[in-house]
Formats: structure tokens, C-alpha cells, sequence
């Protein structure tokens, strides 16, 4: 082993260990392939990473690499997509914020067609709503309402504030 | 439950051939098929204790039985030479795939003889897929549900399901009758179903609620094998 | 955002993904930043890392880093995963990655003997191999080929890369 790979082999292993190596153990497993000058080799790591997107890092005598200080602006990253909802999605929602707590039997009954297990778990994904209680009829099912993200979504302080149901009726009905 | 038997440390019949193959000491495309028959059937036969689990030796043993059968007559050996080939070409097959899934494992691998990196990350990435929805499109679709089944009703109507509940009411004659002995599921039926689509719907109602009825403790269900009659009775009866 | 910085974040997001990054996705998070060449920040970063002992690798148009070839004899890893394959998986991975897309049933007739359920769950899990598309047989049954963690755990490029054995090449395949 050169000095060359003998460098390589310490950065690789700092790279792939899971915690922060100790200079102890990198020395442990340098010297099974020689005598090695292990400060040199940080020091050139170290200065090597100067301006990269990773930085090797001393911490208490233990070395580890993090991404770099100096992206630390770019770091927060929220990328957002618009999808649109199914036809099948929004009814189950409309019928859960306004029967819930309501089981998937209920909703189907509402429908008049199945409600199936695809649409909930889209809707339950987006953390629109959650399973509730059981029901306490034969079968015990479960029961659905809306979660925190759907009020977040259309901007309600409670679900109290949807428009009633005779509301709805003299306008749109 | 698995049932991978291995035989004196064969991988299954193949294996066995395989092996059998390699002591001939000829090219294995080269084989006696005969001699190779005869090897198999002795050791199936020294085996037979072992092999009572696996039908895949003996499957290969009467194919093997009947090969020398038909080869022991000379007239009759083309006959069998289309066999005779397809067992090389899959004891060659075996031999190479064996070969192979060996040199696979001795290739480099991860976690072995290298690691994936992945670093401790400052990062906060979050995906998040927002649907074009309103509160006026959530309104709307509310509303529109119940225009729908006003007119939907009209034409349902007519087909309507049973329900649990029906199973439910049906199955409630159990605990009139007050009945210590077996009675037959379906006797519970009612008899007047419109059509078969009806039917079914009653027969799974009943079977819904029946099921309910055990899992709440009151009563005990039974059926013997696939498609006997379905019996049940008052639990504590 | 400029030049380097818009490398240096390439280099720390492949660093610190948990699973190898495709170009799409790099692509739409430089898009916040501004307008970049990302091929050529790739080109370069395979460059950077060519002597040393991480190396960028592209499989299947993704991009992750792993330790250098180059030291793989001098990698004593303590963390292995001593998971042995049972030889039916051994084999039932042979037979689909040579002969891949390839049917339960055909792997059967190639083995001798039945596969079960659970030795192709057991490849499943690794995400060794997948299901593909249907054969149009009676029956229409499910095909099996290799999955990406299968390349990426041999560190192979690509499925051409397997070993050969002449035993193969005289069986119609």
C-alpha cells in the first residue's frame, strides 16, 4: 500500500463508517498495511474538502464528513407538485367532512357506488383524513374523518367553519 | 410449510443427475443415459425411505424407468432419442445455471467488499404533492353527490342488495327456535329471492352475519370439507 | 447561485441521499437556483473522485457514491450482512438473471423441482429482482427480472456484466 491508497483508504473509511472514526481506530487499521503518517493524511483531507460540497469534520477527536457549511442556504427544499384530485377522490372527502365520523359502508350508501381502497389511502397520504374510532355494528368498522392537513388545505380553523348543509341547499341546490 | 427435503445434500432430482452425470468421467454432453438411469434408480430405491415427501424424484425416476425400459430394446431406441436429448440439454442447463449462481456470489459485493456512502445530511427535502382542489370544488362535489342519486335511486331501486343487517334478522330464528342441536346454515335463507343475483346477496349477508354472531361468542359454526353443507348452533346451546 | 456552488450542491445531495439520485430529480431541485449544465457537473465530479477513495457511480441513470474499487482488497468490513442464500435462491437468482424476463413455471422446469413462494419473496425483499409484465400464455403469467439492488450489490454496470460459463452458450436459451 502506497501513501496514495493509503489516503484513499482513510477518506473511504470516514466516508463509509456509520459513526465518527477515532483517530485510534483508523490507526488500528492503517497499520495492518504499514506505517502510515495518519495527521499528514487528515491534514490533506481536510484541505482537499476545503470547497466542496462535503467538508470533513473534527468533533471531539472524531472525524466525520457533512455536507458543507456554505450550502447551508440551499438546504431547505420543498418541491411542490399539483395533482389533480379524482372525481371518486373528492366525493369520499366531500362525504367524510361532512358525515364524519363516517365508515366506508356509509359513504358507499351516500355514493351509491364503492368506495375503494385506493381512493382512501390517496386521501389519507395527503393526511386529509385519518381513521377514527370503530363503529360499534356488526363488523365493528372503522370510522373516517378529516385530519389537520385538510383544514390546512382550505384554509379552515375547524371543520365547524364548512359551509352547513342548508346553507348549501338554498344556494346551490 | 416448506417442504424442501434435501436428499443427502441434492438440490432435487437434476442435482442428483447432475451428480451421477459427473462420475461417468465424460463430457457431460456425452453421457449414458442408460447408465445414468441406472444409477438414478438405484438410489431412489436405496432412498425410498427419504424420498416418500418428494414427488419430483419420482417423477424423474419413472421417466428415467421407462427410458431404459424402451432402450434395452434396440428397435425401439429412436423412439426414446428426442427424451434422451431434452434430459442432457437440462442436466447441461442445470450444470450451467449451478456454475453460474456460484460466480455470482464470488463477484464483489456490497457490504462485503465495498460500501455505498451515504453521509450525515443537513438537508430537508420535503416532496410534497399538492391537489388542485378548493373548498368551492369540495362544496360542488358535495352537492352534486346527492342530485346524482336522486336520479340514481330511480334506477336502483329495483336491484337493491341485502344488507348484514337482513343476515342478521335472518339468522335471529336461531335464537327463537332455542334449537341444542346442528342446524343447516342456509336453512335460515329466505325463500323468497327475486333472482340469482338476489340470491347471492342473501347467501352472504347470512354468511356475514354468521361469522359476526361466532366472532361475538354466541354461536358455533362448522363444515366438514370444501362445499359440505355449512352448519350452525347456539353456542352454550 | 453560481458555478461551484451549483456543483458543490450537486456533490452534497448525492452524498447524503439515502438512495441513488436520478438526473430528474437533481435537475428540478437546481432549477430553484437557477439554470445549470448538470451533465457537465456530473462529468466533472466523476472526474474529481476518479484517483481517489470514493468513486461516483452512474447505474441505470442514477448516481450514488460507493468506496473505490481500488481498495476493495484492503476493506475489512465488520458489518457484514451475513445473510446466506439458501441454494434454491441461489439458483432461482441465476436462472432469472440469465434468462430474465422469465416465468415461475420455466424456472421450475430449468430447477427440476418447484420454486416456492417463499424463495422468490426472499429476492423480493433484498429487491433483488421484480415482476414484469405478463407472459401472453395461457394463464398469462407473471415474469420475473432483476431489480436494480441486484446490479448495484455486485457491483455490476450492467446485466451484460455477469459472469459467463461456456455450459450456457450451448443451451437454446
Amino acid at each position: 500500500m502506497d501513501n496514495n491508497i493509503a489516503k484513499n483508504f482513510i477518506e473511504s473509511l470516514i466516508f463509509s463508517a456509520e459513526e465518527p472514526l477515532t483517530k485510534e481506530s483508523m490507526k488500528k487499521m492503517l497499520s495492518y498495511y504499514g506505517d502510515f503518517d495518519l495527521d499528514l493524511i487528515l491534514r490533506e483531507l481536510k484541505n482537499d474538502y476545503k470547497n466542496r460540497g462535503v467538508e470533513l469534520i473534527e468533533l471531539e477527536k472524531r472525524f466525520y464528513f457533512k455536507t458543507a457549511d456554505t450550502l447551508n442556504d440551499y438546504m431547505r427544499i420543498e418541491t411542490k407538485k399539483t395533482r389533480n384530485l379524482s372525481p371518486a377522490a373528492m366525493e369520499t372527502l366531500a362525504i367524510i367532512s361532512y358525515h364524519q365520523p363516517v365508515t366506508r359502508a356509509e359513504i358507499e350508501k351516500i355514493r351509491g357506488k364503492p368506495v375503494f381502497r385506493g381512493t382512501l389511502d390517496t386521501l389519507l397520504e395527503l393526511k386529509w383524513i385519518k381513521p377514527s374510532g370503530r363503529r360499534e355494528t356488526p363488523g365493528r368498522p372503522v370510522t373516517w374523518v378529516t385530519d389537520f392537513e385538510f383544514l390546512k388545505h382550505f384554509g379552515l380553523k375547524s371543520i365547524k367553519d364548512l359551509p352547513k348543509v342548508d346553507e348549501l341547499e338554498s344556494v346551490i341546490l | 410449510m416448506h417442504l424442501n427435503l434435501n436428499i443427502s445434500g441434492y438440490e432435487g432430482p437434476l442435482d442428483l443427475l447432475l451428480d451421477l452425470s459427473k462420475k461417468q468421467k465424460v463430457d457431460i454432453k456425452k453421457i449414458s443415459i442408460l447408465e445414468l438411469a441406472n444409477q438414478y434408480l438405484n438410489f431412489v430405491e436405496e432412498n425410498i425411505e427419504n424420498l416418500k415427501l418428494t414427488a419430483d424424484y419420482l417423477v424423474m425416476a419413472s421417466l428415467l424407468a421407462y427410458l431404459k425400459s424402451k432402450l434395452l430394446i434396440p428397435e425401439e431406441k429412436e423412439e426414446v432419442q428426442e427424451i434422451q436429448e431434452d434430459l442432457t440439454q437440462r442436466i447441461v442447463h442445470y450444470n450451467a445455471i449451478k456454475k453460474l449462481s456460484n460466480k455470482i456470489f464470488q463477484l464483489q459485493r456490497e457490504g462485503y467488499d465495498f460500501l455505498n456512502i451515504s453521509i450525515q445530511n443537513e438537508f430537508i427535502i420535503s416532496n410534497k404533492i399538492v391537489p388542485k382542489i378548493s373548498l368551492q370544488d369540495l362544496i360542488l362535489k358535495y352537492s352534486e353527490i346527492f342530485k346524482k342519486k336522486k336520479s340514481i335511486k330511480l334506477l336502483t331501486e329495483k336491484n337493491d342488495f341485502y344488507s348484514l343487517e337482513d343476515g342478521e334478522s335472518w339468522l335471529k330464528k336461531i335464537f327463537k327456535l332455542k334449537e341444542k342441536n346442528w342446524l343447516k346454515l342456509f336453512k335460515f335463507l329466505p325463500e323468497d329471492t327475486k333472482n340469482f343475483k338476489m340470491k347471492k346477496s342473501a347467501v352472504l349477508s347470512l354468511l356475514l352475519a354468521s361469522l359476526d354472531n361466532v366472532n361475538q361468542g354466541k354461536i358455533l359454526i362448522n363444515q366438514k370439507d370444501h362445499f359440505e353443507e355449512i352448519m350452525v348452533k347456539l353456542n352454550n346451546g
